[in-house]
């Protein structure tokens, strides 16, 4: 028999390659090379130290935002709200960084921190809600992420600049951007956040795995009555969760606010990271270590495509449909699973 | 401003903003009722705007003034085929439902562009020539109050996207089918020993999910932006999830929800010609209509249950 | 040649890793009550779900009235006459009564509605006809167990079945309404329908049945006409050695009280004040048992005991220190250890290895974890010193609930809650669908707990169990406890009687 | 059209004229360009925006057939941006491409601009509609406050009610400048006109376009002029939505970037009273032609106005556009160029103005 372990490595992989497949074809039916697209994918991802830094730089928030999904969802709610999260998170870091004046090894902390802070709290409100008033989770974050996207921008134009369209840039002592790693990366965006993000990943697995109220969280996550039969305060986990999942979502805003962009410009419309988050997280079975290297995968397929329509002529939009394709794959599991199991049993 | 006056100038507005949530909300309902969860609603969204645009500019001189009907139509078989994929993965494959309606709206949107690229040349199409127009309803029209609320200058979809609603509730409630749909939502294996197929009633139900969708992309693509793009719908799907969940799973619930919506969106543009709110920042108007939803849920509507077995996938024989 | 209207012949049905059904046969009879018996997990379950179509065989024929056909699915089953009421109900619970019963064979009106007044006329003349209590409109939520099952065998009836098969009907009724069952089944058989009974209690099947099947392990043991046997005969078929009913026991010693319950009152989820106005007292060194109909408040008196349930009035004591609206944490640190009646929805997190499952209510105290921080080695060596100590039979200590059988689920939550050494032992229904094997275990458990000075409170709706295991029994009705009787000086006709709201002078004179 | 371009560009063009215009004059096919390359990126718009982006990238377009070099990395190219995020790496990657010149299209753009031409000191960068530092990069912005005051001149008498309305995008520096000079313009016609301002707070969402014009229209305004983008499609279709219901609705939307005469087509009937036409093409067609030409006026903000024919008014509609409204428009932008009038391009300077009148 396939182990199980085994297989929550299979899956994935085979994911990936029939998602690559899909989109060959596609590529073949509509008379491009799938040899050439995936080559300025690949170069536009790996090609170079330059385009490695960025997909580095892609991947950190990436990352991050995958983590609060992952984390929201082990505790059995569906938070669709990061991309609000980043939002509250990213203006908070921005503010704590133009506004202050600060030692690098205080300011830097400390708008990351309040971007966590921030995101949290923006958690908080439908955590408390869904705790108390039995609210679904999932309109309230959808309502919250207008509401933060709006709410940004007001921010942005009448508080952290005048009438502007984006603030001034923050301080250096904020900054999370060095020229040495830039330069090593050719002057890419890429910036010390991927400590960060690891640093979180790794947090997120400490704290679900090893603490106690991990254990407390996974209960919930699993049986929530029988996390109440033990005296696990359910209502408790589930504030607590959501706020845990927006301040990682928040810290993902803090790394584009003092990494990549270190401003925040007003936004017409939203930036994904949080609606990409769900994917990543899916795709790493909301485990740390599997939402890192999905949103390494989705960072490099991302900043990939960008070089597939000048290099190959192959619209960048090939990439959401491959990546799709992976997603529909990994949730289709059990199909990969009754194939090998077909298989093996052809074999005897 | 009297008050009959303004619900006369907002409330054709609050129908044409409702009507594409409606539809698409009953989508979300017909499928969550099933026991399918289908945050896939705006990527199916996606599809229908891109269906109705294409065959709109494909099909205008041929069809002339019919051809928005039928793209409506054209849209809800294109979405309809387009969910057999959720429903693939969803009822057949045991897939997380989540993670498939993820793969959906990606799916949708890089398709819908691709396709626009490949077709077009370019990454949005050019405008429609035969949209839908509003219309004055002759002989209702001339009712007093009534009329100029309900029969001036709105669109035929916002009154087919209440008579769908009511339809959905007939279904729903009073046939047979909607009878299975329900229980296979609620306890599949109850369905199943009953004889039901519940594997065809989900299938059913994700189908008429898509294509209600598709008609409530389409009716957007048709009614507002008059083309298709990348951001053509941008959120839709989710407000109308939202409404799915605010309105507690019940067609009529699920349309009072999107009227909700249209209306909290029309009194925030509405509103910014009133004197007494002339001070206050537009932001708080434009963030009126989702902190009112939240205030709403929290504050009156509360708890809602969802189908007992929504989401959750049927394997025969297990317990 | 007789006439059978069933027969299953060598019938095989495989699990993974399991083989349930292994050339069984079974014949029924036109117009007879055939019982299936065997242990829990013997297969019977199985076999009736083969005949019912929801499991396909991997060999083995099936015939009706003669005929061999093959069922694929339920409505091949319905069609062919055969329904069948599971063992747990098939019932939508925000359906009405009539809903349900319809449900997959609505009729019409006008060609697309569902004609809900005809199906509920048809359903009250079938009621009418055999004496089946139902109201059609309520919802599956809002009524009794009893009336639930009810609803399910007329749910075979509206769609003509002859033979019904009724999976365990009798765990979750009370003396009158089994005796209430066996009239309906005897006068349904009347009518020419013909009724496959599986059930664990060998009385029922001498009082109603005419011939027995007998599995045990997934292998036909072979039919017994009913009248020609005893139960001690049936019990050994069943189990495949002599079997002793009675659990021995020394007589109670109580001291002082541990648990004390005044004049409480806790609503339900619904709001409906279902405990009202209890008094209860326990002492150490007793096993007070709580005999009474599922529904008459028992569950919220737990919770509320527990602090899984806010209370309205009135209080609860544990060794004289007041303990009403503590929460559950605070409760179970003072003392409380509670056997949940759901071990799936409560007992366990099925999905956390079976040794995370044994710290779940003290995962937080040393040496489990430290500041805060888990220590696995600790929690794992204890782990697996209480699956040797109390016998679970699992893999290992990382397996998952999940995948233990009930039997060792249960012995798995005991040895947690017992290993805390409380002071109060709550125990709902703790040996609900185990076998004979795992009872005795269970209920040695308990007197040993009681003997070494502990108060135990059970509840269970087994009267069998209440009156072996109990030192004192409180009947429960109500939301009250309406009768405080010895186990010696009862029987279950009267505890029945009491159990349905009798008094206790009227109940005697029965 | 871009015929005209031609004729225009070398006229007001400050000292390079004469130089650019001996470049273009070889007939020699294969010569073409040399190894000049050229390229932009989008904001997130994209290339096909029907506005700036399209617009920028017509004007690369017509680089290219002017010198008969093919799209790609030998000739001209883009490079589309889905996110804010994208523009360093497009940039980046073109400049790796080695394209000598590369235009940035937007204000969005101006700090990846700025970074980007820190780091690649021997190329050339262009920016359109903002300013940033470095010696390399030109910065090309317009005097949109000037078209938009005519447009408003073109409102003010277009009206019939009195009332005229501006839809904003997503407020910034940018589109104040369109606002305040559609309101001078108006008042400047007749101070009396009422003038209803507001903002979308985006620029895709076709949807508040949509209510918000009906809103204006509804209550008597009866010219639109937005500065919007996509939710500008919403205004449109409002304004076709009426003439459809009622040919004398008299409703009129002015167009924004490029003449919108299409978008306003409703039968035989078109809504588009005027468009205030910038001409993004004209402008990188120019630049890039500076750059070749070896003049490219690095460090410098480069600003095309009415003067240079980069910023216009569309005349398509002569139906509503009538010789009167033409004749005004005419009068009024010869006394800007004239520097008769200095079009005010913050609220400050608005008030100020139109105290002044
Ligand atoms: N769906 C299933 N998948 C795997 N194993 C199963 C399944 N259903 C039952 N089994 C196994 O088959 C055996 C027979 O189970 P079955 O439910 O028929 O027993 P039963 O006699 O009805 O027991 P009970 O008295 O508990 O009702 C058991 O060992 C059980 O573990
Ligand atoms: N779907 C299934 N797949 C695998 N094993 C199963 C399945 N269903 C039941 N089992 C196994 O069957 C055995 C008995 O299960 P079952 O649920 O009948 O227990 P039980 O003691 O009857 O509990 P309950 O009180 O809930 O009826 C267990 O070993 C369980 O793991
Ligand atoms: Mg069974
Ligand atoms: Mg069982």
């Amino acid at each position: 028999m396939f182990s199980n372990r085994l297989f929550n490595i299979v899956v994935p992989i085979v994911s990936v390659l029939l998602g690559l497949i899909v989109g060959a074809i596609i590529m073949l039916f509509f008379g491009y090379n799938p040899i050439e697209g995936y080559l300025a994918l690949w170069n536009g991802a790996f090609g170079n130290m330059y385009f490695f830094g960025e997909t580095i730089r892609q991947t950190i928030p990436l990352i991050l935002t995958g983590l609060a999904v992952a984390f929201a969802f082990r505790t059995g709610l569906f938070n669709i709200g990061a991309e609000g999260q980043v939002f509250v998170g990213w203006v908070s870091a921005v503010w704590v960084g133009i506004s202050f004046d600060l030692p690098a090894i205080i300011h830097l902390p400390l708008a990351i921190l309040v971007a966590a802070f921030a995101g949290a709290l923006w958690g908080f409100i439908p955590g408390f809600l869904k705790a108390t008033r039995g609210v679904h989770e999932v309109i309230v974050t959808i309502m919250l992420n207008y509401t933060a996207l709006y709410s940004s921008n007001y921010l942005i134009r009448n508080v952290l600049s005048e009438g502007g369209d984006r603030t001034e840039p923050i301080a250096e002592t904020a900054s999370l951007r060095t020229a040495w790693l830039s330069e090593t990366f050719g002057y890419s965006q890429v910036h010390w956040g991927f400590v960060v993000a690891i640093l979180m990943a790794v947090l997120m697995w400490f704290l679900l795995e090893k603490t106690t109220y991990g254990y407390e969280l996974r209960a919930v996550g699993f049986n929530e009555h029988a996390a109440n039969y033990a005296g696990i305060s359910v209502k408790k986990s589930i504030i607590v969760s959501m706020m845990i999942s927006g301040a990682f979502a928040g810290i993902a805003g803090a790394m584009e606010g003092l990494g990549t962009f270190r401003y925040i410009y007003t936004h017409a419309s939203f930036t994904n990271l949080g609606f990409d988050g769900i994917a990543v997280a899916l795709l790493g079975a909301n485990t740390a270590l599997g939402s890192s290297l999905a949103a390494l995968l989705f960072g490099s397929l991302k900043v990939g495509s960008l070089r597939m329509p000048p290099l190959s002529g192959v619209p960048s939009e090939l990439v959401e449909i491959v990546i799709a394709v992976i997603i529909f794959f990994v949730a289709s599991s059990y199909l990969i699973r009754w194939v090998t199991l077909r298989l093996k049993k052809g074999e005897k | 401003m009297q008050i009959i006056d303004l619900l006369q100038s907002m409330m054709p507005m609050v129908l044409f903003y409702s009507a594409p949530l409606i539809f698409t909300a009953l989508g979300g309902v017909f499928s969550e009722r099933s026991g399918v969860v289908n945050i896939g609603l705006e990527g199916l969204m996606v599809i229908g705007a891109f269906a109705g645009i294409t065959f709109n500019l494909g099909f205008a001189d041929t069809f002339g003034s019919l051809t928005p009907w039928l793209s409506l139509v054209v849209a809800a078989i294109v979405a309809g085929i387009f969910s057999i994929i959720h429903a693939v993965a969803a009822v057949s494959l045991r897939a997380d439902q989540v993670v498939s309606g993820v793969a959906i709206n990606m799916m949708a949107i890089g398709i819908g562009v691709f396709l626009t690229r490949e077709w077009y040349g370019k990454g949005q199409t050019d405008s429609i020539i035969e949209p839908f127009y509003t219309r004055t309803i002759p002989v209702l029209s001339d009712i007093p109050i009534i009329g100029d609320m309900f029969f001036r200058g709105t669109y035929y979809t916002s009154y087919v996207a209440i008579g769908f609603a009511i339809i959905a509730w007939f279904v729903l409630y009073k046939t047979p089918f909607g009878l299975q749909l329900r229980s296979v939502g609620e306890h599949p294996m109850a369905a199943d020993t009953n004889g039901i197929n519940v594997t065809k009633i989900r299938y059913i139900a994700v189908i008429l999910s898509g294509m209600l969708a598709g008609i409530g992309g389409a009716t957007y693509a048709l009614t507002i932006s008059l083309s298709f793009g990348a951001a053509t719908i941008s959120g839709q799907g989710f407000m109308a999830l939202a409404a799915v969940i605010f309105g507690k799973w019940h067609p009529l619930g699920a349309m009072g929800a999107a009227v909700f919506f249209g209306f909290a969106q029309s009194l925030s543009i509405v509103g910014r010609s009133f004197p007494f709110l002339q001070n206050v920042p537009t932001v708080y108007l434009i963030i009126a209509p989702y902190v009112l939803t939240i205030l709403a849920l929290a504050g009156f509507i509360g708890r809602a249950e969802a189908p007992k077995a929504n989401g959750v996938p049927y394997i025969k024989g297990s317990r | 040649m007789d006439n059978y209207v069933i027969e299953m012949l060598n019938i095989r049905k495989e699990f993974p890793g399991i083989v349930a059904n292994n050339n069984i046969n079974l014949q029924v009879k036109k117009g007879e009550i055939h019982a299936l018996l065997g242990e829990n997990g013997a297969g019977k379950s199985t076999l009736m779900n083969v005949l019912f179509g929801l499991y396909q065989p991997e060999k083995g024929e099936i015939k009706v009235n003669g005929k061999a056909v093959k069922i694929t699915d339920p409505n091949v089953a319905n069609r062919l006459g055969i329904g069948m009421v599971h063992q747990h109900f098939m019932l939508v619970d925000t359906f009405t009564v009539a809903q349900n019963i319809i449900l997959g064979s609505e009729p019409k009106k006008n060609g697309v509605l569902v004609d809900l007044k005809k199906a509920e006329k048809e359903i009250a003349e079938l009621s009418e006809q055999y004496g089946l209590r139902v109201d059609p409109k309520a919802k599956i939520r809002d009524i009794s167990v009893g009336m639930q099952q009810r609803a399910e065998i007329l749910k075979t009836l509206y769609r003509g079945s002859d033979i019904i098969i009724l999976d365990e009907p009798t765990a979750v009724l009370t003396p009158q309404e089994i005796k209430e069952l066996i009239g309906i089944m005897k006068s349904l058989v009347t009518e020419g329908i013909s009724i496959i009974l599986i059930t664990h209690k060998l009385k029922e099947i001498m009082e109603a049945c005419d011939r027995c099947t007998v599995i045990r392990k997934g292998e036909g043991i072979g039919t017994v006409n009913v009248n020609e046997t005893n139960v001690d005969e049936l019990a050994s078929l069943m189990v495949g050695r002599e079997i002793n009913f009675k659990t021995e026991k020394t007589a109670a010693k109580p001291e002082d009280i541990v648990l004390s319950v005044k004049q409480l009152e806790v609503k339900d989820s619904r709001q409906a004040l279902m405990v009202k106005g209890l008094d209860l007292d326990i002492r150490a060194g007793e096993i007070v048992g709580i005999a009474g109909v599922d529904g008459n408040g028992q569950t919220e008196l737990i919770e509320a005991i527990t602090g899984l349930r806010k209370t309205e009035s009135g209080d609860v004591f544990l060794n004289n220190k007041k303990i009403t609206g503590l929460s559950t944490r605070k409760v179970t640190e003072l003392g409380v250890a509670h056997i949940p009646q759901d071990r799936h929805k409560f007992g366990l997190v099925l999905d956390f290895p079976i040794g995370e499952n044994m710290v779940l209510q003290t995962y937080y105290q040393k040496p489990f974890s430290n500041n805060k921080v888990l220590s696995f080695r600790k929690i794992y060596e204890y782990a697996e010193k209480l699956i040797e100590d109390y016998d679970v039979r699992t893999p290992s200590s990382k397996t998952k609930a999940r995948g233990l059988s009930g039997g060792n689920q249960q012995k798995a939550i005991i040895a947690r809650e017992v290993d805390r050494s409380p002071d109060l032992l709550i125990a709902v229904q703790p040996t609900r669908g185990l076998d004979v094997g795992a009872i005795e275990n269970i209920h040695n458990r308990l007197i040993k707990e009681r003997d070494k000075g502990r108060a135990v409170l059970l509840v269970s709706f087994e009267l069998d169990e209440i009156i072996n295991v109990s030192d004192r029994i409180a009947v429960m009705f109500d939301g009250r406890i309406v009768a405080d009787v010895k186990p010696g000086e009862t029987n279950e006709q009267e505890l029945g009687l009491l159990m349905a709201g009798s008094t206790k002078e009227k109940a005697g004179e029965a | 059209g871009t015929s005209d371009d031609e004729d225009t560009t070398g006229d007001d063009t400050p000292e390079t004229e004469t130089d650019g215009g001996s470049e273009e004059e070889p007939e020699d096919e294969t010569e073409g360009i040399g190894d000049f390359s050229v390229a932009m990126v989008t904001d997130e718009g994209g290339v096909d925006d029907r506005s700036f982006n399209q617009s920028a990238w017509e004007g690369l377009q017509a680089f290219g057939a002017e010198h008969n070099v093919e799209r790609g990395a030998t000739g001209f190219d883009y490079a589309q941006s889905t996110d804010a995020a994208d523009f360093l790496p497009n940039l980046n990657g073109l400049v790796q491409q080695d394209f000598n010149l590369i235009f940035g299209i937007g204000f969005l753009l101006e700090d990846a601009i700025t970074e980007v031409a820190a780091n690649f000191p021997d190329r050339q960068f262009g920016l359109v509609d903002s300013v940033a530092a470095g010696d390399n990069v030109a910065s090309i912005t317009f005097a949109e406050e000037q078209g938009s005051f005519l447009v408003g001149v073109a409102a003010a008498l277009a009206t019939e009610t009195d009332q005229v309305g501006f839809i904003g995008g997503v407020t910034s520096d940018l589109i104040k400048r369109f606002e305040t000079g559609f309101v001078a313009g108006v008042k400047a016609v007749n101070p009396d006109i009422d003038v209803r301002v507001e903002y979308a707070e985006s620029f895709s969402d076709d949807q508040m376009g949509r209510s918000l014009a009906n809103s204006m229209y509804s209550s008597g305004i009866d010219v639109i002029y937005h500065a919007a983008g996509a939710v500008g499609l919403g205004v449109f279709t409002e304004a076709r939505n009426r003439i459809e219901n009622d040919p004398e609705a008299g409703v009129w939307v002015i167009g924004v970037d490029r003449d919108q005469y299409d978008q306003g087509q409703q039968g035989d009937h078109n809504v588009t009273l005027t468009s205030m036409v910038k001409r993004v093409d004209v402008a990188v067609h120019e630049v890039a032609n500076m750059a070749l030409a070896g003049n490219f006026p690095g460090g410098e903000q480069v600003i095309f106005g009415l003067e240079e024919d980069a910023i216009g008014v569309a005349d398509t509609n002569t139906e509503a556009f009538t010789d009167e409204i033409a004749t005004a428009v005419e009068e009024w932008k010869q006394r800007i160029l004239d520097g008769e009038i200095d079009v005010p391009q913050t609220d400050d300077e608005l008030e100020a103005y139109l105290e002044a009148l």
